[in-house]
């Protein structure tokens, strides 16, 4: 039983001034005149999304004056193409940082999705040759995954960064399992052209990864998964007072993350080339991160699909910044680190009496 | 009104709620008939919300029965009580903060705006503003929930209630837990004008610590006392005096505000002196306060008044101006420094602003002075037993124990705590209070003004924010009115000769 | 209707609260679970290989926990506040390569400079999550990378080797011959933070900051110096850490302790401290490291396939927090 | 009672061959060399009528230490017998000090630092078995120059920089630069020994360089192959690529024409060599005491694979006559230094 006095703090930046309000018809005569003011305590997420897009851009433009080869063409595809499995996955991750949850699990359900798409599409290892029901099959598998990951938190009631990381460990023996000593090698040409093939200057896996971001934000903007997602991340205890089956939906958002991981091991292994236990590795981590900076925060209930995707874009520029403006590779890890704090810090600071409690 | 033949459509019999330490519900029995306003009035911790929450489902009663229309039930939560009729506007309130109005209003009960799990925000905002329409409220059904103003939102969770009138056949009880607690005047009025567009339709429970109000709006009248109706009261036959009595169980001595207490403070020296305070929300106020005085700012919402008391505890950050405390330089920094500068601040938004809900009434306690139960860096447990429970005697705080977890105590004696947080430090010399009555019954009300008034004359300077004018006008030495971020003017209150509150009203709007 | 006059002042606080007896029960046994499911484990275990409950292996088993246990203590006082503190096995990996270049100048004492440096690096990390309002979750994940670059840099990229491994034997040996020195390091560092917590108002301002920090900055709690010494602390516990994986190492190296973060929040959680802060306690964290270190080493030793055992882990792991939480305590989990 | 005492008590040799533990332990089962590793393991102990125990660690060194300690904990630990891949040169010392504390049987590989050495009273510390880094990075480096003509400009993807096989290897990209000035070493960079990494670096390096490119050094396969595949979408033809490990991906590219070398380090044999060694020792076949020191920390016999080679190796195999307690230091080309 949830009671309402047990809910946590919220909306605590609304209790400033008032956007005008007209007086009300059944109110004759003194009713005050409500002035708007210059300050509106308007959501922190804007602010949070906005400070990440302006270190984006400084960061663009910083390496754009220290290096000829980042400003080129060949260089703005070569960033969105690496930026694509990441994109896909941070979009599914997106749905759970909504709820307010996190996920550990990606790298265990890419591995397990990886070598399950290896095995199903012509293949070096078993005779099936599925093609695109293969694809379909394994998005399936990364939204039961979710689905596992999501019923074991509402349903046994424990911290979702416990469960998604047993559900990582269960992944990754799923994959190791099917990878039994011998990697699969895709023999699907359609599967691998993802990778080779390019359809308007960019890889097929970047048109991949644009459709499924639109998706992403369809589902978002429109289906109850995403709606309730940010009610869950907003106050979970007042989404279930107005009736919404929170558990549902929140199991919901966990399985439409997976099915995001499954479709970016599908991505990952047609890269590959070949199904790879650890096809995800550093993936997890990367998209935490990536939608942190881009504004969806780990509080839930902020931030958003596109959003994210502008922290994915920071961290890609910035990697490939890095290698290009010839940094040591033994210095990269450091640099890299400094400059993410450094860019928010200096994007959050003219704002950050504005930010309510930050954790 | 008399719908007293009509058979009732919600009936409770001996309802009991037992929580550790307290009985909430103690064979409880009451009903609500046709086209009703049923008032319900009681001290904090009555068990007025305990009793709502258990028509919605919320709380499982240990015993007795509900009957809706006549039939037994068994609630299994807020989507079941509304099922079969039962919705509630909460005490403390309960929207989502980052969705839009028409969401919040609409939230789980979405109907034609969602078609094959997919969202029309056309339809959806169209829909919400049929509610929003019932209550003539020009709310934007596409703002976010938490750019609203409190009151904003009160009115937005009335639409959102009202929602239940599409959804069922029968006939509807709207339970409002307080709904007018944080209204304005205007605002109230037009939310009593919807109760009676409502009854047209539903009966409806209303909850308030505003007796008039009670009086004003309902059919009939219930006196809750310790979880039990002590007496049922026909709003024609009775005045607020009347239920004054009822509701106390004894007689007031003196007044209500505790005039007699009021000390003069011409003579003391000024405590505080602002000059030229600037913050996003207010621009150039000056005023002083004296030592034993009590300064009321009045002002409608948007005025920059709880601007100026964030800004002067450090709340907030303040673009300019001067304050000096004791003739001395005070540096508007952070909440620390101001009270370890001797100044306190009781918040408005109690739940999320005052208190640590989970953490104990004696850690809540000696919170902003844990020095006076320590010894070195050390607590001290006994003393700190000790000072709580001569804090929790002194000031009538009722609570199991001082281990208890704040969170459960009633509104009334949360606030209780939260005063006796500053009071404990001898050398309080400036006390800032926003709203420090909103939510409490009117024997709590009168303690907490009995307090206030304490505090002055003990010499220290109060600076008050008030729910009504008449409060403010009848603790004040002097009130001072601000609008659209600057003073106005200056009105002296003293005893004995306050002035009528409309002076003031003229210059607030 | 009544009219008994109450007294002005009503001393209610006479009326002790009356649990009755099954729910004090089950508080109790809600407060022991973690212990109660590490014996579980640990007996379950032993059907499959007997050899880990003799006293060898189990205390070889605690020893293998020290590490983890300073490590995971530290961070439960950030995670009480409501942050998270992602550098801690970086910050480990940095101690361990300046223990290892420090030890010939400054033999045993090496372990002051290093803690100290550890806790100055938790404090910057605080500091710049309160004064530019970063989440923890950034400023701490641009800290991992800082940190494991610094040790790359300090260390050449390369182990650093300690020659004269006896001037930290004292932080790996058996005292009598049987108790593990570092285990006893590990429970003198719990038990002077948990005093620190329990008999100063430390561990009260952190609870008033985890559960509502608006509240707590109202009160004139001095929030930001709480927070930035809930970092200071998990800065010198990852500090200590890292001496002590150095002296059963016998060498630091830049990636030494990395490995070790997620067990640490995992030990954290295990233990049933919310995640969402506010509510947790240290001596829980220790008893959730020891199920942790059982499952990590356990699980190999009683034969199971490669594949199955992670997923045993992972079932494993999840059944156990899923007793050992305390629901009652969290509104809501996330 | 500092490290060492407990195993003069055995006396070696003392164990009969059914009280024999074999415990192998790699970093785990997800890649096809450690999975060939361990399958030679189990190959072995099946000739003698035992099972090998499996260990993985998930390449963390604090679990690695914790799974040696606790299994050494168990009892009759004194004919046990580990065959370890240790994850980096920090972890063998520790490693070293338990066995030899419990007075188990030990071979490592791969991973050591210079100064330790099991004939510095280390009784039961067999050997340590590892390859020539550097002359396999010169081996490969020499093989992807030809390839090129002698003449172009390569990129270097380096491993995990913490360890020595990363950085024998590169010393031995260079040693063969210094010999080629025609070559170019356009840019070197990390990709951690990890697929994946090494496919977005690649991409990246590329981008950078264009048709500069005409080979791609990489430290071990896996990275080789990633690059491959960023050389594919990116439409580059006529890159050479070489690696080292000699997984079957790669030599099967090999054979394509598509990768141009690497070099091999028979993992089956290495799973198996190892418990062999211990084995002879515990039952008495061996007396370590006796065994050269040139034997006990050795540079194995590797061999470079290119087109003209490549069917040999397809599918490394176990042949136990090269584990025969009679053979079991044939493949040790010289000492490590
Ligand atoms: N505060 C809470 N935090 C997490 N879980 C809770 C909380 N309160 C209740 N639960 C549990 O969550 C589960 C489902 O709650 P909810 O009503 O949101 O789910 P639902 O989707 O309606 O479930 P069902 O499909 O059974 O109708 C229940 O088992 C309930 O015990
Ligand atoms: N969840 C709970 N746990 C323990 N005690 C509770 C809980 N909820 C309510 N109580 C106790 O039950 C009693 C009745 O509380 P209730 O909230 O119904 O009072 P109320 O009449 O609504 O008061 P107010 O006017 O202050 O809103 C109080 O003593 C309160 O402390
Ligand atoms: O498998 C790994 C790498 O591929 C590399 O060859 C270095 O060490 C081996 O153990
Ligand atoms: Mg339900
Ligand atoms: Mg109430």
């Amino acid at each position: 039983m949830t009671s309402p006095d047990t809910a946590r703090p919220r909306a605590t930046d609304a209790a400033g001034p008032a956007p005008p309000q007209g007086p009300a018809p059944a109110a004759a005569g003194r009713t005050p005149s409500r002035p708007r003011l210059p300050w509106r305590p308007s959501g922190t997420d804007a602010v949070q999304t906005t400070a990440s897009l302006a270190a984006l851009v400084l960061m663009i433009l910083v390496f754009s004056v220290l290096d000829a080869q980042f400003r080129t063409w060949g260089n703005l595809v070569a960033v969105v193409d690496a930026a694509a499995v990441l994109a896909v996955v941070t979009v599914g991750l997106t749905f759970v940082l909504l709820l307010g949850a996190i996920d550990l699990s990606v790298e265990g359900v890419i591995g397990a999705c990886a070598l399950t798409v290896a095995l199903l599409v012509a293949n070096s290892r078993t005779g099936l040759d599925l093609g695109v029901l293969g694809v379909v099959a394994t998005v399936a598998l990364g939204a039961a995954f979710g689905l596992l990951s999501g019923l074991l938190s509402t349903r046994l009631r424990i911290p979702s960064f416990l469960t998604t990381l047993g559900v990582y460990a269960i992944g990754l023996g799923v994959a190791t399992i099917l990878f039994s000593g011998e990697r699969p090698i895709v023999g699907d040409p359609w599967l691998s052209g993802w990778a080779s093939s390019k359809f308007l200057g960019f890889a097929v896996a970047s048109w991949v990864a644009a459709g499924a971001i639109l998706v992403g934000w369809l589902i978002q903007r429109y289906t109850r998964v995403g709606r309730y997602a940010y009610a869950i991340g907003g106050a979970e205890d007042i989404t279930r007072l107005s009736g919404v089956p929170v558990a549902r939906f929140k199991t919901a958002a966990f399985a439409v993350a997976g099915a995001f991981y499954g479709l970016g091991a599908v991505m990952a292994t047609s890269q590959l080339g070949s199904g790879v236990v650890t096809a995800g590795s550093g993936l997890n981590f990367s998209a935490i991160a990536a939608a942190v900076i881009g504004g969806t925060l780990l509080v839930g209930g902020r931030g958003g699909v596109l959003q994210s995707m502008i922290g994915v874009l920071v961290l890609t520029v910035l990697q490939n910044g890095l290698i290009l403006a010839g940094v040591s590779p033994y210095a990269q890890q450091a640099v890299q680190g400094v400059i993410v704090v450094v860019a928010v810090a200096a994007a959050t600071w003219p704002v950050r009496h504005r930010l309510g409690v930050v954790k | 009104m008399t719908a007293s033949a009509a058979a009732p459509v919600l009936a409770v019999e001996g309802l009991t709620k037992r929580y550790p330490g307290v009985t909430a519900l103690d064979g409880m029995s009451f009903e609500v008939r046709p086209h009703e306003v049923v008032g319900l009035i009681g001290e904090n911790g009555a068990g007025k919300s305990t009793l709502l929450k258990s028509l919605v489902g919320l709380v499982t009663p240990d015993a007795g029965t509900i009957r809706v229309g006549g039939e037994a039930v068994r609630l299994r939560g807020v989507a079941h009580a509304g099922s079969v009729g039962i919705g509630m506007v909460f005490q403390e309130q309960s929207l989502v903060p980052n969705l839009t109005v028409a969401e919040n209003i609409l939230l789980g009960a979405e109907r034609s705006a969602v078609r094959a799990g997919f969202y029309r925000w056309r339809a959806m905002k169209a829909l919400a503003q049929e509610q929003l329409d019932k209550i003539g409220s020009r709310i934007d059904p596409g703002a976010r929930t938490d750019t609203l103003t409190f009151a904003q939102r009160q009115m937005v969770e009335v639409a959102k209630v009202l929602t239940i009138e599409e959804r069922i056949t029968g006939e509807p009880v709207v339970l409002l837990d307080e709904p007018t607690s944080v209204l304005e005047r205007d605002e109230i009025a037009t939310l009593f004008a919807q109760i009676e567009r409502l009854r047209r339709r539903a009966s409806v429970v209303f909850v308030s610590h505003r007796l008039d109000e009670v009086l004003e709006v309902s059919d009939r009248v219930y006196v809750l006392r310790n979880g039990q109706v002590v007496a049922e009261v026909d709003p024609s036959t009775v005045d607020a005096t009347d239920l004054h009595h009822l509701l106390i169980g004894r007689e007031s001595g003196g007044s209500h505000y505790h005039d007699e207490k009021q000390k003069e403070c011409d003579g003391a020296p000024v405590r505080l002196r602002v000059s030229d305070l600037s913050t996003a929300g207010c621009d150039g106020v000056s005023f002083e306060i004296r030592a034993g005085e009590v300064l009321g700012v009045a002002g409608v919402q948007g005025s920059g008044r709880e601007d100026v008391c964030r800004a002067l505890f450090g709340a907030i950050r303040s673009s300019g101006g001067r304050v000096t405390l004791d003739d001395q330089p005070f540096r508007l920094g952070s909440p620390r420094s101001a009270v370890r500068s001797g100044v306190g601040y009781v918040p408005s938004e109690r739940r999320t602003d005052g208190i640590v809900p989970p953490m104990s009434v004696a850690e809540n306690l000696s919170m902003a002075h844990v020095g006076e139960v320590c010894t070195g860096p050390v607590l001290q447990a006994k003393r700190e037993r000790g000072l709580v429970e001569h804090w929790v005697r002194r000031l009538g705080i009722k609570t199991p124990s001082p281990e208890t977890a704040i969170g459960t105590l009633s509104g009334g004696n949360q606030q209780k705590v939260v005063l006796a947080r500053w009071m404990i430090d001898d050398d309080l010399r400036l006390l800032i209070l926003d709203h420090p009555t909103r939510g409490l019954d009117v024997g709590a009300k009168s303690d907490v003004y009995a307090l206030i008034r304490d505090l002055a004359a003990a010499g220290c300077a109060v600076l008050l924010l008030s729910d009504t004018l008449e409060e403010m006008i009848a603790l004040s030495h002097r009130v001072v009115v601000m609008k659209d971020g600057v003073v106005v003017t200056t009105v002296e209150t003293p005893k004995g000769a306050k002035p009528d509150p409309v002076v003031i009203l003229e210059e607030m709007v | 209707m009544s009219t008994d006059i109450a007294p002005e002042v009503t001393p209610s606080a006479g009326k002790a609260p009356q649990p009755d007896g099954s729910s004090r029960v089950r508080r109790e046994l809600v407060r022991f679970m973690p212990l109660i499911i590490l014996a579980v484990l640990l007996v379950l275990l032993s059907l499959r290989n007997p050899d880990l409950l003799t006293q060898r292996s189990l205390t070889t088993m605690a020893d293998s926990a020290a590490p983890l246990m300073v490590l995971a203590v530290g961070i439960t006082v950030v995670i009480m506040c409501g942050g998270i503190d992602l550098s801690i096995g970086a910050l480990a990996s940095f101690a361990s390569v300046l223990t290892a270049l420090w030890v010939p100048s400054m033999s045993g004492a090496v372990v002051v400079p290093v803690v100290l440096v550890c806790a100055l690096a938790g404090v910057v990390q605080g500091w710049i999550h309160v004064a530019a309002r970063v989440p923890s979750f950034i400023v701490t994940l641009g800290g991992m990378s800082l940190w494991t670059g610094l040790a790359l840099a300090f260390s050449g990229a390369s182990t650093v080797a300690v020659t004269d491994i006896a001037a930290l034997r004292w932080a790996f040996t058996r005292i009598g011959g049987t108790v593990p020195s570092a285990l006893v390091i590990a429970l003198v560092v719990v038990a002077v933070l948990g005093a620190v917590m329990r008999f100063t108002p430390f561990g009260r301002w952190v609870a008033s900051v985890g559960h509502a920090e608006p509240a707590a900055r109202l009160a004139g709690l001095p929030v930001s110096a709480v927070k930035i010494a809930a970092f200071g602390v998990s800065g010198a516990c990852a500090g200590l850490a890292g001496v002590l994986l150095v002296a059963r190492t016998f060498s630091g190296a830049p990636t030494l302790g990395e490995s070790l973060l997620l067990p640490a929040v995992a030990a954290v959680i295990v233990g049933g401290t919310a995640i969402t802060g506010g509510h947790g306690g240290l001596f829980r964290t220790v008893v959730g490291a020891l199920i942790v270190v059982l499952l990590r080493t356990g699980l190999s030793l009683i034969g199971v396939d490669a594949g199955f055992e992670p997923i045993f882990y992972g079932v494993l792991i999840i059944i156990a927090v899923s007793v050992t939480i305390d629901r009652s305590k969290v509104a809501v989990l996330k | 009672d500092d490290g060492g005492t407990s195993s003069a008590s055995g006396d070696g040799g003392a164990c009969s061959p059914e009280d024999v533990t074999l415990i192998g332990q790699v970093r785990n089962q997800t890649n096809p060399y450690e999975a060939a590793w361990l399958s030679g393991g189990d190959e072995f102990a099946e000739s003698v009528g035992l099972e090998q125990q499996h260990l993985t660690y998930d390449g963390d060194s604090q679990r690695q230490q914790e799974q040696i300690r606790q299994a050494l904990a168990g009892s009759g630990m004194e004919c046990a017998v580990l065959n370890v891949l240790p994850n980096g040169d920090s972890d063998t010392a520790p490693i070293v000090a338990a066995a030899n504390e419990a007075g188990a049987y030990l071979v490592t590989q791969w991973n050591k630092p210079a100064d330790l050495n099991p004939w510095d009273g280390y009784d039961r510390w067999v050997s340590h078995i590892t390859y020539d880094g550097e002359e396999s990075g010169y081996l490969i480096a020499k093989a992807l120059f030809e390839s090129m003509g002698g003449s172009g400009g390569v990129i270097a993807l380096q491993g995990i920089l913490d360890t020595s096989a990363a950085q024998d290897r590169f010393a031995g990209l260079q040693r063969a630069l210094s010999e080629h000035p025609e070559i170019e070493l356009l840019d070197e960079q990390t990709a951690g020994f990890d697929r994946a990494e090494a496919l977005n670096v690649t991409r990246t390096l590329l981008t950078a360089h264009g048709e500069h490119v005409g080979g791609v050094w990489a430290a071990n396969d896996d990275m080789a192959l990633g690059a491959m595949q960023a050389l594919e979408a990116a439409g580059a033809t006529g890159v050479g690529v070489v690696g080292i490990d000699a997984v079957p991906e790669a030599i099967a590219a090999i054979e394509a024409g598509t990768m141009t070398a690497t070099v091999s380090s028979d993992g089956p044999w290495q799973g198996a060599i190892g418990l062999a060694m211990g084995y002879c020792a515990a039952t008495g076949e061996l007396d370590v005491a006796d065994v050269a020191n040139d034997d006990r920390a050795f540079f194995a016999e590797q061999f470079l694979i290119d087109q003209t080679n490549a069917a040999e190796f397809a599918e490394p195999e176990l042949n136990l006559d090269d584990v025969d307690c009679a053979n079991l230091f044939t493949r040790a080309t010289g000492p490590i230094g």
